[in-house]
């Protein structure tokens, strides 16, 4: 329990002290320092016993994600430290608005730490609902008016799906008091789980339809995504980091909670179609939209919402192979994800722009960077020998063996999506040239090969311990 | 539970309800905050009588905060946004207002339909109260959409909140009532706070216009 | 035996990881020379390893490597089949490996060509190997990956990209349609090793839809019409060694894998097949060749010859799955001999076809065919090996790609075996098609080859172009070698490719007339026999009989200006072009299938400008194919659009609607 | 016989053969030009005049163009030998051939092919417009002769139920085939094809020099002495050796088969001569009947000849089952 109060109080504690900071050198320097010793702290769960009470608890399930955010966690914390001093030095940001930067990123991080590891539904929902305060405030820092219009956006959809989610939580306590009796128990994950079979089917549906729709939107699902690209395209590029390797994550594991509790109960409706109508539709939605992005920070988070749409979409078909699928494809997702934003804001750096039609030939411009850029696009695209080809194998597979006719929406989707990241890679990174071409800037690549390597390693091997935490998972997802 | 106590409280619900499809029949900026303040009255009223009922000492928290805030700060507030910044004082409607009564009765008729299958005993809350919160959500996100104005659509979201509210504490012990709603609260500030801070005038998206034409090249 | 050949793919991969590393230190040429000169030996001892392991008729081996799914970790198997394709691979691989060695000091290429090679390469070997789903489609993409990038070597080039992005696009279409191919052999359970598809108890309805995905899939990556498109624009754009290896390896790679499910993974594979097949290896083979004949830039006709070829062997396997499907699996042996025979000479000779293209591309700059012209005074190597492969490729005896085909003009002709009435009347069809195919692949031959080699230099490049370095013309003169020993001795093949069909078949293909490896005799109750050996040593001795009348004959030779009826003109430009050769059988064939047109531009009388001659054609392919799907696509994008520009409030009510929508269908359902 | 009397006999009828084809050759076209001369009403040159225009090339220097190269130089042998090696290979007046199994029919198309394929190069290796010409008509018919061609020989080796020469004369030689419709379609197609490989009426004109029609003259115009006395020789054999094809594969009655002995042989060189007299009447009769022409009336000629054969092979299923 000590563990969980120290990966939780750092971050918090860190979000109340940072306003302090004299400037925003040494907030960025305590930044990266909280955010290695959440991650160190992070890694003792591997070895102690898995603590649980009715607040909060460690499983199979969110072991592995709350190290994973820990990861990306420090990995954009060191990204952010360049990016924002670059930032500071063209005059994008102001110095003045940056005091709550820091802080909101320890709250943000503490939120979402929160709602992994809490045992409690109102709990988590308290934790996404914080997530959105704090994510919003982050997206309008530049103050530019598009930033504000985005973080607005962002703000009041996230909000009435938040309150949609509450009611769905209500729901689920609903269908629980009557058989568990009043009190946090009734709440409790590790509890509800073990009396799910007694719940009222009807009240369950009910709760899942409004969960799906509330979470599903923080989770950026078609149609309810449309405040994700304004919100990746205009906050600061490490936020739009953040927002999709973790922010979508924790929403989708929130879902799949309740997923396992429907499945727990196997009285319901099933909750898979709704899941894969959603996903398909992301999918597809987000594939097509790709074609006419001009902004680049915009494409990518096109590609978020793609691969949420798959991950929904492989956890609503259901079975082993799928949800192995999905769990990994969730995982090696946000991984690569930010690691393509960090590129982006390298990239944003050293050309001045974000326009995809003045960037083009970063591989003869700017060899290291174009290269890891190749590298990224490949990893996003699904491309062997990096971990993205291991789980759409899976999906595709399973997908055509388990629902034949559902193969057809996926296999167009995976394609036309393709189609537009493999033109977007080649007119980024070949060819000759264009635009200005700043030098220095930019900062380390050192976070991104560290997201990669660990994306590669995972398309040739998986190690056995996480492969048990899937499997485990995979089964209580139905 | 006795039949007066249950009376009452249905009573309370219903109330709120009735105050939700008032909110859609108004025409008027002030009208609508009063009613929504009376609303918020009743969610207090009807909070207060189930901490009474069941000796659930917190929810006098949940009613104190829905007749604290809801029914008093926020419509102060909200009357003295539209005094400063000249907001228009009629509602302009995206639906009329027949057809956002219907289409609320119609949701109502959508709640009713969907707890009827629920099994009567099992729940911790009976199925009428059940179809009276999950109405008056529906009601307010119908309330968010067909209306335009900025301050229209920060009330329809508070009513929202008030069904949940109402079902929250209609469920017997729930935990985390008052700490779920002060998080809301919260939520709602920003948002009065962005209107305020942002100078939204008549319409969440006022902000839009200038911007949709630069916005990095997207639009064409 | 495979752990030496998986221990050459990891020093494959380590080649091309190791080039990455080592390029930043050290200078250029000395680190492609070592990725060349390695990836040579690698490839090399793989295909004397598969020699040794086909002559010695050694039973299959298996290993699994604890990498890929954890469950499954990566299985891979060694049997005679994949040990044929495994040879050519190693074959193709260590030729092109030379070609990159000694051409690297003249490479114009990008640095980053010779580091992919090696996976190329690698990825080439894994996949005929591989023995589960998995690390099959992995190995496959990591081949479409590594070659796609060496595509791209020239990308400042708009069409390049444009060959790239096909390419890409295409070789995905592939993989997932492979993938569907193997989710629906593997089942729900995930069987994805190949030993539990052979056991899986699969119905006919999933059969069939397991041999249209793989036919979609592996086609597409093979080169079938009308999944062909990329090719002949990928193949060309690629750098010469490339070119060579993507034409004559990975399209072979392809085929293994339909050879590998319909004759291995699949229990049974009905007759219907067979006849799609056929049909649609014919029209691969004539379209692909009247493409070819068409075409101006040397490398591109290649690479539709390529397609042509891919016809010739897809309509053979056709032809075994009609068999097999009818009882006759001595006579489906027989024509899937053929292929594989025909793959193996087809990788040969389009590696030579390419790689003297490429050293005439080098000497002079040009691919375009009208710019070249009089090559073989400057280099005769190269055009004496060039001739032995457009010879080959011409189908002329007594050389290898005669000796294919005609095994499987054998095959075909035991068509009236076949008991359904529909292939009956096809195999004389695809018999006319492959007839017309060959005949026409002689014919864009000879322009290749007249075009580029003979007559008067079309440019001062051409007329200086100096002879290619040593090491290219050892590989082109090996080449050249093989593609004569093969042909004139086929049995030296057959006898090791025959009882690897076998096993799949199980009856043998070949009835060995007891005349050895002189004979090749396919059928024991036909007569019909072909000896290349003895051809050629016949002919030779009734050559050099000619020799003696000669002697009498008046011995001197002097040289003088061209007769040319009495007419000769300086210019060389007055010579017949690339496209006014092709005139004839563009009006015979191309008028109504490509809309072929021809645009005259006359100038005025006593306007000296020059008169112009442009040929539109009009390719149905892309037309009815491919330009609806991208037009559809943006369309749909297009409309899309519109989709991020509504207000707050709308995106609220679709929220809304899609919550009120769910309620329904729950209240509906419940 | 036994075995080694056979392959004794096979070897002498063997050279016979090669002897016989290479000295027949220029008599035959000498006979044609004959017939032909003499349907027109003039008196015509001797049938040896084809004999002394070879001996009198043969003894002439060789000019050459300046940029030929040794290629040039090379396909007139290369021809020549391999029109020849096909010519040896067709049983004209016996089926007992010691080179028989070497090659069959499919090989012996292949070879035709190659003489197209290196006379076409022959034609454009001095870069002359009219070589171009010449070699990419000529590749064109090609395209669709050999195609048809091979239907024609795929239709009798159906019925013959094999590939190989031999086996087929011997077996259309025997009573049990009967007249049917789809030889006579083939018949048709290979007389068209042969019509057209031998660049006579109506496709093209061996004696003309005029631009516009010529095909195989154009390819060879820079060819002079012995080199033009090889390709003109290759030319006559090629006119023989298809005339004893078709003779072999459809009229291959009193040629000497194995069981015939040798008096059957030498009845069978007897029946040979004749029937390629009445070849060449045929031939000439025809070529004097008929008028050129266009060049691009040629695809539809051979295309016609392609349809038939294609044909003769479809209607063989329908009329029996193989």
């Amino acid at each position: 329990m000590t563990v969980i109060l120290f990966i939780l109080g750092l971050p918090a504690v860190a979000a109340i002290l940072l306003p302090l900071a004299p400037s925003h050198k040494v907030g960025a320097k305590t930044n990266i320092g909280v955010c290695m010793a959440t991650f160190c702290v992070s890694l003792a769960l591997f070895f102690v016993d898995r603590p649980t009470d009715l607040l909060f608890f460690i499983d199979d399930f969110n072991i592995y994600l709350v190290v994973l955010t820990t990861f990306v966690g420090l990995t954009t914390s060191f990204f952010s430290a360049g990016y924002i001093a670059h930032e500071i030095e063209h005059k994008h940001l102001d110095v003045r608005n940056l005091r709550f930067y820091h802080a909101m990123f320890q709250a943000f991080m503490f939120t979402m730490l929160l709602g992994l590891v809490a045992n409690n539904l109102g709990f988590l929902w308290v934790a996404v609902e914080g997530a959105t305060l704090a994510t919003a405030l982050m997206i309008s820092l530049s103050r530019t008016q598009a930033s504000i219009k985005a973080a607005w956006k962002y703000f009041i959809l996230c909000g009435v799906g938040i309150a949609l989610a509450l009611f769905g939580t209500i729901l689920v306590y609903l269908a629980a008091q009557p058989v568990m009796g009043a009190g946090l128990h009734a709440m409790a994950w590790s509890e509800l789980m073990r009396w799910g079979p007694q719940f009222d089917p009807v009240l369950l549906d009910l709760a899942f339809v409004f969960l799906l729709i509330g979470y599903g939107t923080k989770a950026g699902l078609a149609p309810l995504h449309a405040w994700l690209p304004d919100a990746h395209g205009e906050g600061p590029t490490p936020v739009s980091a953040v927002l999709s390797g973790l922010l979508l994550n924790v929403a989708l594991y929130a879902l799949l909670r309740f997923k396992m509790l429907l499945v727990a109960n196997g009285k319901t409706l099933a909750p898979g179609p709704l899941m894969i109508g959603m996903g398909l539709m992301s999918l597809v939605l987000a594939s097509v939209m790709l074609y006419r992005r001009r902004d680049i920070k915009r494409m990518f988070a096109y590609s978020s919402i793609e691969h949420i749409g798959l991950v929904t979409f492989a956890f609503g078909l259901g079975g082993a192979m799928a949800n192995f699928a999905g769990l990994l494809h969730m995982m090696l997702h946000s991984l690569t994800k930010s690691a393509i934003f960090f590129i982006v804001g390298h990239v944003a750096h050293v050309k001045g722009t974000q326009n995809l039609a003045d960037l083009r030939g970063l591989t003869v411009s700017h060899p290291p960077l174009g290269w890891t850029l190749v590298l990224a696009m490949v990893a996003i695209a699904g491309l062997p020998p990096l971990g993205l080809f291991t789980s759409e194998f899976l999906m595709v597979t399973t997908t055509v063996s388990q629902a034949p006719l559902l193969a057809a929406p996926l296999v167009l989707g995976l394609l036309v999506g393709f189609g537009a990241l493999a033109l977007r890679l080649q007119g980024l990174a070949f060819g000759t040239p264009r635009g200005l071409v700043h030098t220095g800037g930019g900062g380390s690549l050192v976070p991104i090969y560290a997201h990669l390597a660990l994306v590669l390693v995972a398309g040739v091997y998986l190690p056995a311990p996480l492969v048990r935490w899937f499997e485990a998972v995979s089964r209580l997802l139905g | 539970m006795s039949t007066l106590h249950y009376d009452i409280a249905h009573v309370l619900d219903g109330s709120v309800l009735l105050l939700g499809f008032l909110l859609l029949y108004q025409r008027r900026m002030f009208g609508l905050i009063n009613i929504f303040a009376f609303q918020a009255l009743g969610l207090a009223l009807a909070a207060a009588w189930q901490a009474h009922v069941h000796g659930e000492s917190h929810l006098y928290a949940t009613a104190l905060i829905a007749l604290s805030v809801k029914a008093g700060i926020i419509p102060y507030a909200l009357r003295r946004l539209i005094i400063h910044f000249g907001i228009h004082r009629t509602i302009d409607t995206a639906l009329g207002i027949g057809p956002s009564l219907v289409a609320g009765a119609t949701l109502v008729a959508l709640s009713v339909m969907l707890v009827l299958p629920v099994t009567a005993d099992s729940a911790a809350l009976t199925r009428e109260k059940l179809a009276l919160a999950l109405s008056t959500v529906l009601i307010g996100l119908l309330m968010m959409i067909t209306r335009r104005n900025a301050i229209t659509q920060v009330i329809g979201f508070m009513a929202l909140e008030n069904g949940l509210i109402l079902a929250a504490v209609g469920v017997q012990g729930m935990p985390l009532v008052v700490e779920m709603g002060i998080a809301f609260e919260v939520m709602v500030a920003f948002i009065i706070f962005g209107i305020f801070f942002f100078h939204i005038r008549d319409r969440f998206e006022s902000l839009d216009l200038q911007y949709l034409e630069s916005h990095r090249g997207e639009r064409r | 035996m495979l752990y030496m050949i998986l221990g050459t793919v990891l020093i494959l991969f380590a080649l091309g990881g190791a080039g990455l590393v080592m390029g930043q230190w050290s200078d250029r040429e000395t680190v492609e020379g070592w990725i060349y000169a390695g990836s040579a030996a690698a490839c090399g001892l793989n295909a004397a390893l598969m020699v040794g392991f086909l002559v010695s008729g050694a039973s299959g081996m298996e290993a699994a490597v604890p990498v890929g799914l954890p469950w499954l970790s990566a299985r891979f198997r060694l049997d005679g089949l994949a040990a044929i394709f495994l040879l050519i691979v190693g074959t193709g691989g260590v030729l092109s490996a030379l070609y990159g060695f000694a051409h690297r000091r003249h490479t114009q290429d990008p640095a980053w060509v010779a580091f992919f090679f090696p996976l190329f390469l690698g990825g080439m070997t894994l996949v005929p190997l591989a023995d589960d789903a998995f690390s099959f489609l992995l190995s496959w993409e990591l081949m479409s990956l590594a070659s796609w990038f060496m595509v791209l070597a020239s990308h400042q080039h708009h069409e390049t990209r444009r060959a790239a992005i096909v390419y890409l696009v295409m070789a995905a279409i592939g993989t997932v349609a492979m993938m569907l191919a193997f989710g629906t052999l593997a089942g729900a359970a995930g069987g994805y090793s190949f030993e539990a598809m052979r056991g899986a108890d699969i119905s006919p309805w999933a059969g069939a839809m397991v041999v249209l995905f793989v036919l979609v899939g592996a086609g597409s990556k093979a080169g079938v019409v009308p999944l062909h498109a990329w090719l002949p624009l990928a193949h060309p754009a690629a750098p010469t060694h490339v070119s060579a290896l993507m034409s004559g390896v990975m399209t072979k790679v392809a085929l293994y894998a339909i050879i590998r499910v319909l004759f291995d993974l699949l229990p049974a594979v009905g007759w219907g097949w067979g006849l799609a097949m056929l049909a649609v290896g014919g029209l691969t083979a004539v379209l692909g060749v009247l493409y070819a004949v068409l075409q101006r830039d040397i490398k591109t006709v290649l690479a539709y010859s390529t397609v042509e070829n891919i016809g010739v062997i897809l309509t053979a396997i056709g032809l075994a799955v009609a068999f097999k499907a009818s009882g006759y699996a001595a006579l489906a042996g027989l024509s899937l001999v053929a292929g594989l025979f025909h793959a193996i000479n087809h990788s040969l000779y389009k590696s030579l076809l390419f790689l003297g293209a490429g050293a005439v591309v080098s000497a002079t700059g040009y691919r375009d065919l009208e710019r070249l012209g009089g090559v073989i005074h400057r280099m005769p190597v190269t055009a004496a090996t060039f001739l032995i492969g457009s010879a080959a490729i011409a189908a002329l005896p007594p050389l290898n790609g005669f000796a294919s085909e005609w095994l499987l003009f054998q095959a075909l002709l035991n068509g009236p075996r076949l008991p359904e009435w529909a292939l009956k009347l096809a195999v004389p069809v695809v018999g006319a098609l492959l007839a017309l195919a060959t005949a026409l692949a002689s014919a864009c031959f000879v322009r290749v080859f007249g075009i580029t080699f003979l007559g008067r230099p079309r440019s001062p490049e051409a007329m200086m172009a100096k002879e290619a370095e040593r090491g290219i013309l050892v590989v082109l003169v090996v080449l050249a070698g093989a593609c004569v020993i093969l042909g004139v001795a086929p049995m030296m093949v057959l006898s090791i490719v025959s009882p690897v069909v076998e096993t799949l078949m199980g009856a043998p293909p070949l009835a060995d007339g007891g005349r050895g490896l002189l004979w090749m005799e396919p059928l024991a109750e036909r007569d019909s026999s072909y000896s290349g050996l003895i051809l050629l040593v016949a002919v030779m001795g009734m050559a050099s009989l000619m020799f003696l009348v000669r002697r009498q004959a008046s011995g001197r030779l002097s040289r003088s200006h061209a007769w040319d009826c009495g007419c000769p003109d300086p210019n060389p430009l007055t010579q017949y072009t690339a496209s006014s050769f092709s005139q004839p059988i563009r009006r015979v064939f191309a008028t109504t299938l490509f809309r072929a047109r021809e645009d005259v531009e006359m100038p005025e009388p006593g306007d000296v400008s020059p008169a112009r001659f442009t040929v539109s054609l009009y390719d149905p392919v892309w037309q009815w194919f491919y330009r609806p799907v991208t037009r559809v696509i943006g369309w749909v994008a297009d409309k899309s659009d519109a989709a991020q520009l509504m207000s707050i409030r709308e995106y609220l009510a679709i929220m809304f609607a899609a919550l009120i929508l769910l309620l329904t269908v729950m209240m509906v359902i419940r | 016989m036994t075995v080694s009397g056979l392959l004794s006999v096979g070897l002498l009828a063997q050279i016979v053969q090669a002897i016989l084809v290479l000295a027949l050759a220029p008599a035959l076209t000498g006979l044609v030009r004959l017939l032909k001369a003499r349907l027109q009403g003039r008196r015509g040159a001797s049938l040896v005049q084809p004999y002394r225009d070879l001996a009198c090339l043969l003894r002439k220097d060789v000019v050459i163009a300046e940029n030929a190269s040794w290629l040039f130089q090379a396909i007139p042998y290369i021809v020549f030998t391999m029109i020849w090696f096909a010519a040896v290979l067709v049983p004209t007046f016996t089926t007992v051939l010691l080179l028989g199994p070497t090659a069959d029919l499919i090989a012996l198309v292949a070879f035709l092919g190659s003489v197209r394929f290196f006379m076409a190069l022959a034609g454009m290796d001095t870069g002359t417009s009219f070589g171009g010409l010449g070699a990419s008509r000529e590749v064109m018919i090609g395209s669709l002769a050999e195609p048809a061609v091979l239907m024609v020989i795929f239709t009798v080796a159906l019925v013959a139920h094999s590939t190989s020469l031999i086996d087929v004369a011997e077996y259309l030689t025997g009573t049990d085939v009967g007249i049917r419709v789809s030889l006579l379609m083939a018949l048709l197609a290979m007389v068209m094809v042969a019509i057209a490989e031998n660049a006579r009426i109506p496709v093209d004109n061996p004696t003309t020099h005029l631009e516009l029609t010529m095909v195989h003259e154009a390819m060879i115009l820079e060819y002079s002495g012995r080199h033009l006395a090889l390709i003109e020789a290759a030319a006559m054999v090629k006119l023989l050796l298809y005339i004893s094809l078709i003779l072999c594969m459809f009229v291959p009655f009193g040629i000497g088969t194995r069981a015939d002995g040798f008096a059957g042989i030498g009845l069978g060189l007897v029946v040979y001569l004749g029937k390629l007299m009445g070849g060449a009447v045929i031939l000439a009769v025809f070529e004097s009947s008929i008028a050129k022409m266009r060049v691009f009336r040629v695809g539809e000629f051979l295309g016609g000849a392609l349809l038939l054969g294609v044909l003769a092979m479809i209607y063989l299923y329908i009329s029996w089952a193989v």
